[in-house]
């Protein structure tokens, strides 16, 4: 028993070492001299440069040996560079799929190279054809994404050119954001009462675009606080946001000649912690009874509790995040809430400075480009689909590649 | 059970239980808890920094002896300049990380936005609105007619008066419905989070619950 | 220069990631790789700013004998023994026979983030659900129209998750039951409104993003 | 006043001690008792309803208790819920079941202990099915603690069906990268090369190119599917982003009920192949892979705590409206 077990192994080793040796052959041998069935050999061999590449990349792809289901030990790659021999330049493990495909990371830019795949199991190994030879380019520009690169230029185009016809004096009509009308007015009441206008630029540090947002905001409203000469009070859980925020109120203090009335300590850092920071600003609220609350920037769970607070001690509260799941609870808690877009809004709104104005107006071409392309192609995706109206089809294959993204 | 991990589930429930106690007043416990947890999680977050960030990519990175990275060390010369906020007198250093940071994270959200949210949703929205049955072709029309009438809410350089007002008042209504959607699961993450406790609480600790 | 310098590496940095988006060949997507590393490592600089500036207010505290200066001193103990442990451990990991990691199953550090970090966090988490109950009976009122919405449109999904949902609408066929209300909302009008707010977001995004790179918009730095 | 504190804390951790030590275990209420309790807290809720209505609105501190009480009863009942799947869960289930057996499956960790509630019970069956269906699991996660709770969760399958330990073989069935920092570039730079962002693994400190389940695995063009277990950023919007619009990678999520109505568009634009949101969704994944655990059980007080959420704002709102009756 164990002797005819070995000897069959040691036909198979032999088997194996004879088809190695002679690899050079193509000779596919359906069955060998000792009566062991060879695999048969995978096909439809596909080799190609790896597009938009460096050039060290080809991609390799093959059909399944017909035995791959009833189970082989893998796959082996080999590759001949110009006119040279094959050599094994990898092992792929069967998994089970229909055909499978290789990245080959290791070729040189501007060689040519011919690929070989070879199915190994008990039976032994079986090769396939050689491939076409194939040479490893560079190519400069990705053109997969060129539609990418003339949206962006439309709508980056736009608002450039906005923000330049602004500058040459053009007058731009936007509409009026309420929460942001209601500012001057809540920053004045604040004043009146005597009493502090708070400031919760999110809890996300500069990384985030909405603290960028915040930030920018902070800026007219501590102008406008330093106009009214009330006070302001921005406890916050980034060190790096801290330091920003207080340049920012010094500049505006600045600009409204009363640098005298500024002092670092209106702005303070509390914790990274979330819940920390929270339960610290809270305590603020409670404490002080800020007139005027402002959450802006990036919010998470705290978005309720300090709403909520905020509520009880009766501040006028104006939230605005991007957060779309933070804001039903500043939708239903705060006097006004800024949604989404209206956050990265406010700040060009508030400057009145007609090159910020212009960005918005270009904001505004980019979302017509978004509904024509929505109506123009679900209408055309429509009839075609619909009615097989041949007519439409340029059209809704149009749309469709001007916004995919693969 | 060994007598660390014991204790540490006594610690743990004392903690939980502290924490709890907030709601029915503001009491030493729960100061006390509020104050390790505050100087834990800095020290927890000054030490995952430190290991992942610094060791990881400066020093194992410099180090390497098969062949070790030059440019780690620009980004090191730049946290150094971040230091400089500890001086009045050459804290504007610190700008230029900081413009670095803000830089890339604008140029990297351009491009992963403009693709994601909206070219790929734009995409999203072309469907063909007469496929399947008439459920599906109202389901088709309301989201396509939704995202419109939402965008609409957005524009800014025109009044909301008349059709148009009409549209972007249409527009709002969608935005509160998915607010209340919204508003529906962040209830569910919440209390999803209570029975986490409580199931530590009663389970692991106290060890009532089947 | 104090200003020129950081508005060009701004611009740089900026324009670097755009190009980097489309030509994807050195030396443009190394750049990548690059700033990813000196991003981290410079938070991993700035975390100083922060520990420090805490244990200087809680320090602060002790020294003047404020009223809850215990609690400061608290806070710096646990803050000195959680890095203690963090670094013994993290040294002993790179010199054992085995090496280990600072947070391994088994560590110091990981006992502490397991039995002191874990609860803290996960319960203040957690206490949440008891203020959105009470925001529920005193905040959340059908005001006008769209509030209304707003609180039908939560009452169906917080119905359609779970299953009391179906059981109160049993004697419905399956296609009318409120899990396949709440089903209908979150995949048509929610969708809407999400992706008029992502669409909305991406163009608000792009311009802050472009009015960033180009200059304009500078407050970051301090103002105008 | 200190004096009355400590009274109370003596008396709380009085009661705690004897739950600890006195009371038998566990505790396990008949049907009968079960129903008799809901009709109680159902008279107390009108009870509720008709103070308000009147207009006296009670405390904070008892809404507190109601939904402590709401929470905590329903583990000791007995009920199960008729639970039906969801397209979602459905999406994210086919996506797993039409692999063939030694197909890589990506899973990233995103998030922490605090999210784990209702994420874990996903995570378990998860790696139930995918170890009983023979599919390899690749673990790495975006937040530091992701990578422990998988770790956590292979520990827990292990421990209830203990055949698994013979069975699996770490680094050729899964194997675990660990944590990278960097957020959405650490995806980013994956599309170029896994090793290039985790040279070792975690668990036994190898290094990537020996381990088997990772051979032939350079980035994700050699992935077969991936899900992401996400709690916030960066989570299932990154990978979306990234992985699945740049490198059409094939994409399930299993997100934080706060998280995934964001989601949503995604699962609509097929960028996303499914979805199981919260503790519900997992309690759906549980059933459609058959592999039970903690969020079936969890579902019964989930259900009742919505309930009080719901009947909350309904009297608000009824005593809000008459109010604004009588005013006119």
């Amino acid at each position: 028993m164990i002797f005819g077990k070995s000897l069959y192994c040691s036909f198979i080793i032999i088997a194996c070492f004879f088809t190695v040796a002679t690899a050079q052959n193509e000779a596919v041998a359906t069955v060998d001299s000792v009566g062991q069935i060879l695999p048969q050999p995978p096909g439809n061999i596909i080799v190609a440069d790896h597009k938009y590449d460096n050039g060290g990349i080809i991609d390799i792809a093959w059909d399944r040996s017909p035995d791959d289901p009833l189970g082989i030990d893998g796959y082996n790659i080999y590759r001949a560079c110009g006119d040279g021999d094959f050599e094994i330049v990898a092992f792929v493990l069967p998994g089970g799929m229909e055909s499978y495909s290789f990245i080959d990371d290791k070729v040189e830019r501007g060689e040519s190279y011919r690929y070989k795949i070879s199915v190994i199991s008990s039976g032994g190994e079986s090769f396939s054809e050689s491939s076409v030879s194939v040479r490893g380019d560079w190519e400069f520009f990705d053109l997969d994404k060129l539609n990418i690169l003339i949206l962006g230029i439309i709508v980056c185009g736009s608002v450039i050119g906005f923000i330049f016809t602004a500058r040459a004096g053009r007058k731009l009509f936007i509409r009026k954001i309420s929460g942001l009308e209601a500012l001057e007015e809540a920053v004045g009441r604040a004043t009146e009462m005597g009493r502090p206008i708070l400031f919760i630029p999110g809890i996300l540090d500069m990384d985030d675009v909405q603290t960028l947002a915040a930030i920018t905001i902070l800026a007219r409203v501590s102008r406008i606080v330093a106009d009214y000469d009330s006070k302001i009070e921005m406890p916050v859980s980034r060190s790096l946001v801290m330091t920003t925020a207080r340049e920012t109120i010094k500049n505006s203090y600045l600009a409204a000649g009363r640098p005298d009335a500024y002092y670092d300590d209106m702005v303070h850092y509390v914790t990274d912690e979330q819940f920390g920071y929270v339960a610290a600003v809270n305590g603020i609220m409670v404490r002080d009874k800020p007139a005027t609350c402002l959450y802006l920037g990036a919010f998470f769970a705290e978005s309720l509790i300090l709403a909520e607070t905020g509520n009880y001690i009766g501040a006028i509260q104006i939230a605005g995040t991007a957060r779309p799941g933070q804001l039903p609870f500043f939708v239903a808690a705060c006097d006004y809430t800024l949604i989404g877009e209206e956050l990265f809004a406010a700040s060009a709104y508030l400057s009145g400075d007609p090159k910020q104005l212009g960005s918005l107006k270009g904001q505004d071409v980019g979302k017509f480009v978004a509904m024509a392309a929505m109506i123009i192609g679900t209408l055309a995706v429509t009839v075609v689909s619909a009615w097989q109206f041949k007519f439409f089809g340029w059209l809704s294959d149009l749309m469709y590649s001007m916004f995919s993204t693969n | 059970m060994g007598f660390w991990e014991q204790f540490g589930i006594w610690l743990a429930a004392l903690f939980t239980i502290g924490i709890i106690s907030f709601l029915y007043k503001d009491n030493v416990l729960y100061k006390a808890c509020e104050a390790i947890f505050v100087g834990v999680s800095a020290g927890y977050w000054f030490v995952v920094y430190y290991w992942d960030m610094l060791y990881k990519k400066f020093y194992q990175q410099v180090t390497d002896p098969v062949n070790p990275e030059w440019y780690p060390w620009l980004g090191v010369i730049l946290g150094v300049l971040m230091l400089t906020r500890l001086s009045n007198k050459i804290g504007w250093l610190s700008r230029w990380p900081l413009a670095f940071v803000v830089g890339a994270t604008a140029g990297l959200y351009m491009m992963v936005y403009f693709v994601s949210n909206a070219i790929v949703q734009i995409q999203g929205t072309i469907v063909p609105l007469a496929e399947g049955t008439a459920g599906d072709i109202i389901a088709n029309i309301l989201v396509a007619a939704g995202t419109f009438c939402g965008l609409i809410y957005f524009f800014f350089s025109k009044e909301h008066r008349g059709a148009f007002g009409g549209a972007a008042k249409i527009g709002i209504w969608f935005l509160m419905i998915t607010f209340g959607a919204s508003f529906g699961y962040t209830v569910m993450s919440r209390m999803s989070l209570m029975i986490g406790r409580i199931d530590f609480l009663f389970g692991r600790w106290l060890e009532l619950i089947p | 220069m104090r200003r020129e310098i950081p508005i060009a590496i701004t611009f740089i940095v900026g324009l670097a990631y755009v190009i980097a988006y489309f030509i994807p060949h050195p030396p443009f997507n190394h750049f990548e790789t690059w700033f990813t590393d000196w991003f981290v490592i410079i938070a991993a600089f700035a975390i100083w700013l922060g520990a420090l500036n805490l244990l200087k207010i809680s320090a602060l505290k002790i020294a003047h004998k404020r009223s809850d200066w215990p609690f400061a001193a608290l806070i710096i103990i646990s803050f000195l023994v959680m890095i203690s442990i963090g670094f013994i451990e993290g040294y002993r990991g790179i010199y054992a026979d085995q090496p280990f990691q600072f947070r391994d199953p088994g560590t110091a550090f990981d006992w502490m983030y397991v039995n002191v970090y874990m609860p803290l966090s996960a319960t203040m988490f957690a206490l949440l659900a008891f203020f959105v109950a009470s925001a529920s009976y005193r905040a959340f009122r059908a005001r006008n129209l769209e509030a209304t919405l707003l609180l039908l449109a939560a009452f169906f999904v917080m119905l359609g998750r779970v299953p009391i949902g179906d059981i109160i609408t049993s004697w419905l066929p399956y296609k009318y039951q409120m899990s396949q209300w709440a089903a209908w909302i979150m995949n048509v009008p929610n969708t809407a409104g999400q992706r008029a707010i992502m669409i909305g977001i991406a163009l608000g995004l792009v311009s802050t993003s472009l009015r960033i790179i180009l200059g304009l918009e500078r407050s970051y730095l301090g103002g105008e | 006043m200190l004096k009355k504190e400590l009274i109370v804390s003596a008396l709380i951790a009085i009661a705690f001690l004897i739950a600890k030590f006195l009371l038998p275990k566990p505790i396990q209420f008949s049907r009968t008792v079960s129903v008799i309790i809901i009709i109680l807290l159902a008279l107390l809720f009108f009870f509720i309803f008709i103070l308000t209505v009147k207009g006296k609105y009670i405390g904070r501190r008892v809404v507190f208790l109601l939904v402590g009480i709401a929470l905590l009863l329903p583990f000791f009942m007995q009920f199960t819920l008729p639970l039906q799947i969801s397209p979602e869960v459905r999406g994210a289930y086919d996506g797993l079941a039409s692999l063939k057996g030694g197909s890589k499956v990506l899973a990233s960790f995103d998030y922490d202990p605090a999210s784990a509630p209702e994420l874990q019970p996903m995570a378990e069956a998860f790696f139930k099915y995918c170890f009983d269906n023979d599919i390899k699991v690749i673990v790495m996660g975006l937040w530091p603690q992701g990578a422990q709770q998988a770790n956590l969760a292979v520990e827990a399958a292990m421990e209830e069906t203990p055949r698994y330990r013979d069975e699996i073989q770490y680094g050729e069935d899964w194997v675990n990268l660990g944590f990278q920092a960097g957020n959405e570039f650490v995806i980013v730079r994956m599309g170029e090369s896994f090793k290039a962002m985790f040279p070792r693994d975690i668990v036994k400190n190898l290094p990537y190119d020996s381990i088997p389940v990772l051979k032939n695995v350079r980035n994700f063009s050699n992935i077969d599917y991936s899900i992401n277990f996400s709690a916030g950023k960066p989570g299932t919007v990154e990978w979306v982003q990234v992985a699945v619009d740049r490198y059409n990678l094939n994409m399930a999520a299993g997100n934080t009920a706060v998280q995934a109505p964001m989601a949503y568009p995604y699962l609509k634009a097929k960028q996303l192949t499914g979805l199981m949101g919260g503790m519900s969704g997992g309690a759906e994944f549980e059933k459609i892979t058959g592999k039970f655990g903690k969020a079936t059980t969890y579902l019964l007080s989930q259900s009742f705590a919505h309930m009080v959420v719901i009947v909350l704002i309904l009297i608000g709102n009824f005593a809000f409206f008459r109010e604004r009756m009588r005013d006119k």
